[in-house]
């Protein structure tokens, strides 16, 4: 057991430290993301500019709080956008039969997208822009969340006490909000989770592409692009954006597994001491 | 079987349906006069009229819609705004590195995926398991194109074991082309190979809770044989499925890996078409791998259900 | 190796104890368990869900996965010591000298092969049979083991067959390379009564035929008194009783075979609810009592019960042992 | 300028031709592969001034002038011509035995009509030879008439971007009936078009009954030999890609190298930098003058007067090794068309009076469009600055990110840009430079009689030397008018080129007919 709350705190305290450095890291830095100074272009990291700076000179620390906080903006609107969509369309559709043909055949069709390229094709065509990408992000995730949450709320849509409780003339929203809701956080919350960082890593892709958050606002997308131009003599411009990347979505991953495995318990590891016992053939009783 | 296939191919018409419905909404939802849109806005009003009723855009947008899916039903997704080809033929030109790309990380990611799942089984709890299970979180958390810009970094600039980017045709060499395909297929295929292994471990262990498991052994089954003939067997079905449900992370990640690896793929041809807002081709090549992408999972889905003899008696008796 | 014929028994286990490793700590679901079996001979091992004779099983297999389990004592099989072999060597032996017949023919079969293939196998690891002698071979077995169209059943999946048909199987199986040892863990269980029947009525035969030692392994007086010779009775990892058939259902010894006997259901008496008669249930294993493991149940347990765990003590003749203070002084059954 | 790159010249000393030529063999069946930075968007050489269509087009066609390597008109179609007294009369006399391509033989109608058209279409015709008119003599005379003398005929003929191509007469008139570009290229070139797969690759292929000018080689002039049998030019858009390609020898030249990563590519043992002798281009803002925030001079002045050139060039250029700061539209080496009497006007960096002159013009935090791509780098980088600058002065702005193909297309329609960064490659006269003349209708649309009074004024003088003052005043009225801004000129780029490759040289482009690739 505390073996695996000691990993939990870990990438739990990495995560509360990349999102508050991200968030303060003004406090560190005197430095604006944005204020191009050509004279220190390509700095390698150093005291005064502790990840490096940029071709157009720009403090690199900074850049990368700031495209963390894009990126977790990004990955935050989306999850609430694409989870509270998700949440009502899954719950309509297993309370209104009429309405779940229809918009589960919807929902199946987006499904059908590879939702990189469904994403990439709508902000291609909408144009760049922050807003427009958190559209296409949203509207690719919610159909995965309304499914489970559809799924979740007819199981409890079968129990007697629905049964009951509709016997005694509740109204559909009430049931709907005070009965099921309430049944379907659990997996919701594992599916938002999910949804936060693999839109973070999608913004990225899309960045990285040219067809995300648009220049100069930094995204760990668009800071991995610009590093890639300069990677043979400048490595800080994508290391940096890089660790931050992946220190991000492995903290997100791991403690979104862990919320899962709590949701439904499976094979958990043996404790260390346990098994030295075992080895030691200590015997009790 | 019959009854299987017709079931899953009729449930398919809706996705399919609603599918081309997205995509048409597509060009619509580009801001703007979709023929303004399309032509520029420096179109002269006599080609601005004559498109307008070449696309129909003067009738109501059912008409459109119906006008439209009658030529995609029939092959015909246009043509290019902007290069002298149809959408098809710009499609299967791109298409062939695309394949090789997406079928070689599939391969990567099967062969290595499969071996870490059956050894971190096996080894379960133990160093191997552990350093499999982190290499496979790590996997699920690096973006394909970062570790794509690292191998780069080390395999090709450092160590020169590889070309740094680029692509050549199998009709040139087939070798030159797995040469020059390898790094980025491992960059592709590295996340799959994650996801693979950490499925194939966790059937794997529950397959391994089955009583037959210790029938096998109870015969004298030596270990090996009970976890690559006895495990690995009932195991594969669900991989297959996940391999399945690979293809569409394969095909957007191509996307991405060709544009770091500089390979002349679909993910190049959607990458230039948004750059030059060929709004056609966005159109149709977004259709084209969605179909495809429905058409292999119904094609997994047939597969596991020869696979599993349970499954295929069942349905025959029913 | 010691020379077998040095050896009177076929099996001798001595002083057996398992261990597991668990989230909360290591139990063990197996301590001190002794007994043998001779050629020829049933040996019946009774008791409780959860007693320990199915960890006992599979410790005499072998199938206990070694990382999280230990396995301490004694397990010699004509002659050889067993349990200090390596895996593989121990696996060598496994379907050739000792096989297993498990207790729910549903899912011992592995689904995705064929029940030829899986007879087959067995003959191919431990024979030199050619591919053609042990088709033929595979046909006989199904025939032997009551199976009506053995040709057709051979290239049948597992879920084609029924219970009965599949249970058929896995002796076919434990048989197919007359091991001199089978221990069959509640083989009957999971079946019809009817077809536990002719399923006892199969080993029955079997047994009959051949030399083999048999170890039964079930909760069913009925299957005990029908084919065994001797019976040890497990409760809580522990051998509480061990006498011959007749001497255990007309003279148990032990307050937990009494109890067992008399939850028996048989002619002209209404069947006590088990519940009923034996109250409480077999202590935790990771919270086992002091003294008697019994104790909390029985209705006769003293200060001396609760404090002092008894040993296994002979009694009477040199083949009746029990684990109880008070042994003498239980009268006969009433 | 020179000094700065004395390690690459030492480098391109040491794989000059005739140091180890003779001891390898040429091949002739060789293949060139370039690495291209950007693809063309058409290929027809009238409606362009495009590098990525110029230096591929000057393979296949050729015109009646050329430039040597002193930058002179020189005759390359034309065998002899005359002028007539009052300098508005030009006589062609073609030389004999030239073939298309496609086999037919070349004939004053093809130049009558290729000319023609050159001359309405072409942003060099409209703007420089207004109202000439070319007319067919004979089979091998035809004649130029020109409304009035100009010093810089033969210059423009000679156009080395906006190239005057002879073509046959069928795809000329092909091209005005249908009102579109000309996609099939035939010329007289010493190579022709094999294949064009957009966005991929464009395969050129020796023409094997190309008749040469007996003259030595002297820049885009005299002998062409067409040693290499094929030249491949891929088109790699990104420059890491092509960095890349470079330091694995997959390339044999390769062009616009990244600035920031070229130190990576001096030490490598098979390959050269070779920096051109002579050349450049200008680096510019260009605004669009016709509508859009821009159109208002005073916001014009506003941005010009925050700009801090030195910090914009290094931000776009990485280093001072490749550009130099300098307001003159002409250069340095041009001594007639060098001024610096723009200079007051010019890098300013005055943010205060900046964001005065914004308020004064009455702008309305109306959204600047700057128009850029990614395949020319410092061009990226420059408008990233140039968003920078507009938001220290409060003018709000959106970078719109396209292909460069689509930058060109969308660039013709004033609807689509205010912004965008570009560079102009030297020319030999400034009235080539087509942001300045309101008549070349190039994107952007100069819209200033005072500039096109001051550049007939030049085109009309006796001698260069007589116009030196109306060359001042030209810069002068550019700086106010800013129909670009100039922020100084790129010094000539670095070529990286595999040592087994030799001649190669450069004006205002890369030269390939010369180059020859040898076997050790």
């Amino acid at each position: 057991m505390l073996h695996n709350n000691t990993r939990l705190f870990f990438w739990g305290g990495v995560l509360v430290a990349i999102v508050l450095l991200s968030f303060c890291s003004s406090l560190f830095s005197p430095y604006d993301a944005y204020s191009i100074d050509p004279l220190s272009r390509l700095k390698p990291p150093d005291a005064a500019h502790w990840f490096g700076t940029d071709n157009f000179g720009r403090d690199l620390f900074v850049r990368v709080a700031v495209a963390v906080r894009v990126s977790l903006s990004v990955g935050a609107a989306v999850a609430l956008i694409a989870g509270f969509t998700g949440l009502t369309v899954g719950l309509l559709c297993a309370w209104f039969r009429p309405l779940d043909l229809i918009l589960m055949r919807v929902c199946d069709g987006l499904f059908a997208f590879p939702s990189l390229l469904l994403a990439i094709a709508i902000v291609g065509v909408l144009g760049p822009n922050i807003a427009n990408v958190v559209l296409a992000l949203s509207l690719v995730y919610v159909p995965s969340i309304a499914r489970v949450i559809r799924g979740a709320a007819m199981v409890v849509k079968e129990k007697n006490f629905i049964e009951a409780l509709r016997a005694q003339g509740a109204s559909s929203g009430r049931i709907i909000w005070l009965h099921l809701l309430p049944n379907v956080i659990s997996p919701l919350i594992v599916q938002v989770t999910w949804v936060f960082s693999v839109a973070i890593l999608t913004e990225a892709a899309l960045s990285f592409l040219g067809s995300g958050v648009p220049a100069p606002t930094p995204s760990l997308g668009n800071l991995l692009l610009e590093g890639k131009a300069v990677i043979f003599t400048a490595w800080w411009m994508t290391f940096f954006p890089g660790i931050a990347i992946v220190l991000l979505i492995l903290a997100l991953n791991i403690i979104g597994d862990d919320l899962r495995d709590g949701a439904e318990p499976g094979l958990k590891a043996l404790p260390v001491r346990v098994m030295r016992q075992l080895k030691k053939g200590a015997q009790r009783g | 079987m019959k009854w299987f296939l017709f079931h899953r191919l009729m449930a398919l018409l809706p996705v399919l349906f609603v599918v081309s419905l997205v995509v048409f909404c597509l060009v619509h939802l580009a801001p703007g006069d979709p023929v303004l849109v399309i032509l520029g806005n420096d179109a002269s009003p006599q080609d601005i009229a004559t498109l307008r009723q070449q696309m129909g855009l003067d009738q109501p947008l059912l008409a459109q819609f119906v006008r439209w899916f009658g030529a995609v039903i029939s092959g015909d997704l246009g043509h290019s705004l902007f290069l002298n080809a149809s959408v098809t033929d710009l499609f299967m030109q791109h298409l062939a590195p695309t394949m090789s790309l997406a079928l070689y990380a599939l391969a990567i990611a099967l062969t290595f995926g499969l071996a870490g799942g059956v050894v971190s089984a096996w080894q379960h709890g133990r160093l191997a398991d552990r350093v499999i299970r982190s290499l496979a979180t790590f996997g699920m958390s690096v973006p394909g194109f970062l570790l794509g810009l690292f191998l780069i970094f080390v395999f090709a600039v450092r160590l020169r074991w590889f070309p740094v980017v680029g692509y050549r045709s199998t009709n040139d060499d087939g070798l030159l082309n797995l040469w020059y395909l390898t790094l980025p297929a491992i960059a592709l295929g590295f996340r799959i190979a994650a996801l693979i292994s950490r499925m194939t471990r966790a059937v794997m262990l529950d397959v391994l809770q089955e009583n037959y498991i210790n029938t096998a052994r109870a015969k004298g089954v030596p270990e090996s044989l009970v976890l690559l003939r006895h495990t690995l067997k009932n195991a594969l079905i669900p991989v297959l499925t996940i391999c399945g449900e690979s293809f569409a992370s394969l095909v957007t990640g191509t996307i991405v890996i060709e544009s770091v690896f500089g390979i002349p793929g679909i993910g190049s041809l959607i990458v230039d078409s948004i750059e030059r807002r060929d709004f056609t081709v966005i159109q149709g090549v977004v259709l084209l791998i969605t179909v495809c992408y429905v058409l292999i999972n119904l094609l997994v889905d047939v597969l596991s259900y020869l696979a599993d003899p349970r499954l295929s008696v069942e349905g025959s008796e029913n | 190796m010691a020379d077998p014929l040095d050896e009177p028994h076929l099996l001798r286990v001595n002083n057996l104890q398992v261990s597991f490793a668990t989230p909360k700590g290591v139990v063990t679901p197996v301590r001190d368990v002794s007994f043998h079996v001779g050629r020829h001979e049933t040996l019946g091992i009774i008791g409780e869900s959860g007693c320990g004779k199915s960890v006992t099983a599979q410790a005499l297999m072998g199938l206990l996965t070694p990382r999280t389990s230990r396995v301490d004592g004694e397990i010699i099989l004509s002659g050889e010591r067993l349990d200090v072999l390596s895996s593989g060597t121990r696996r060598r032996r496994s379907g050739r000298d000792i096989a297993m017949i498990f207790q729910d023919p549903l899912s011992s079969l592995n689904p995705v092969f064929t029940i030829g293939f899986q007879i087959e196998e067995s003959l191919r690891l431990h024979t030199s049979l050619k591919r053609q002698q042990r088709r033929e071979k595979v046909i006989s077995l199904l025939e032997q083991v009551g199976i009506p169209e053995p040709a057709r059943c051979a290239s049948a999946y597992p879920h084609e067959l029924s219970g009965g048909m599949r249970q058929r199987v896995m002796i076919a199986i434990a048989v197919s390379n007359s091991p001199s040892l089978l221990i069959a863990d509640e083989p009957t269980t999971a079946l019809d009564a009817t077809i536990q029947a002719q399923i006892l009525d199969l080993l029955d035969d079997i047994k009959r035929q051949s030399a083999m030692g048999i170890v039964i392994i079930t909760h069913d007086l009925s299957v005990v008194a029908r084919l065994c010779q001797r019976v040890v009775v497990l409760y809580a990892g522990q051998v509480v009783e061990e006498t011959d058939v007749v001497t255990l259902f007309q003279h148990p010894r032990h307050p937990y075979t009494r109890a067992l006997l008399a939850a028996r259901p048989s002619a002209g008496r209404e069947p006590k609810s088990r519940l009923d008669e034996i109250r409480g249930s077999v202590p935790a294993l990771d919270a086992l009592p002091q003294g008697c493991a019994f104790a909390g149940r029985c209705s006769r347990a003293t200060t001396r019960c609760l404090e002092d765990s008894p040993p296994l003590r002979m009694l009477g003749g040199a083949t009746h042992q029990v684990r109880c203070w008070y042994a003498e002084n239980t009268g006969s059954p009433s | 300028m020179k000094m700065m790159f004395s390690a690459a010249a030492l480098l391109l000393a040491a794989a000059l031709p005739w140091d180890n030529a003779q001891a390898e063999t040429v091949n002739r069946n060789a293949t060139l592969n370039i690495a291209y930075g950007n693809r063309p968007g058409t290929l027809d050489p009238y409606l362009t001034t495009n590098n990525a269509t110029s230096d591929v087009d000057r393979n296949i066609f050729e015109e009646l002038f050329t430039l040597n390597d002193k930058f002179e008109p020189v005759p390359e179609l034309v065998a002899s011509y005359t002028l007539s007294d009052d300098r508005k009369t030009y006589t062609f006399v073609l030389r004999d035995g030239i073939h298309f391509h496609d086999g037919q033989r070349l004939t004053a109608d093809d130049v009558v009509a290729s000319m023609n058209r050159w001359l309405a279409v072409s942003t060099q015709g409209k703007a420089n030879l207004p109202g000439a008119q070319f007319t067919k003599i004979d089979d091998k005379t035809v004649q130029l008439t020109l409304p009035a003398p100009s010093l810089i005929t033969l210059n423009v003929l000679a156009d080395v971007k906006n190239i005057a191509a002879i073509m046959p007469e069928r795809l000329i008139d092909e091209a005005n009936s249908t009102k579109k570009p000309v996609t099939e290229l035939v010329g007289t070139g010493p190579y022709k078009l094999a294949e064009f797969k957009q966005g991929e690759y464009l395969h050129l292929t020796r023409n094997d009954n190309y008749v040469s000018r007996k003259e030595p080689a002297s820049g885009l002039s005299g002998e062409k030999k067409a040693d290499v049998k094929d030249i491949w030019f891929r088109y790699i858009t990104d420059e890491s890609t092509r960095l890349a390609g470079a330091m694995t020898g997959e390339y044999d030249i390769v062009f616009n190298l990244p600035k920031d990563n070229i130190e990576a590519l001096s030490n490598l043992p098979d390959l050269s930098l070779t920096r051109p002798e002579s050349g450049g281009s200008l680096i510019t803002y260009l605004f669009n003058k016709q509508q859009g925030p821009f159109a208002n001079v005073k916001l014009r002045q506003a941005f010009n007067l925050a700009l801090d050139v030195h910090q914009t060039l290094l931000a776009g250029y990485s280093d001072p090794r490749f550009f130099v700061e300098d307001p003159s539209l002409g250069f340095p080496e041009q001594v007639d068309w060098y001024s610096e009497a723009g200079k007051p006007y010019w890098n300013q960096h005055n943010l205060e009076e900046a964001r005065k002159l914004v308020k004064e013009s009455g702008y309305n935090g109306q959204e600047v469009v700057i128009i850029a791509t990614k395949e020319y780098a410092e061009l990226y980088n420059l408008a990233i600055v140039a968003q920078q600058v507009l938001k220290q002065i409060g003018v709000k702005s959106r970078l719109d990110v396209y292909d460069w193909p689509t930058v060109l297309q969308r660039r013709q329609d004033p609807k689509n840009f205010d912004l965008c960064a570009l560079e102009f490659s030297m020319r030999q006269v400034l009235h080539q430079y087509p942001f300045l003349d309101s008549r070349a209708r190039f994107p952007g649309l100069s819209n200033s009689p005072e500039i096109d009074t001051v550049l007939d004024g030049i085109k009309q003088a006796h001698s260069l030397k007589d116009a030196k003052g109306l060359v001042d005043k030209l810069n002068v009225l550019t700086w106010q008018y800013l129909p670009v801004i100039v922020l100084g000129r790129t010094t000539p780029e670095p070529v990286a080129i595999k040592k087994n490759v030799h001649g190669y040289h450069d004006l205002i482009g890369p030269v390939l007919w010369n180059v020859t690739v040898t076997q050790p």
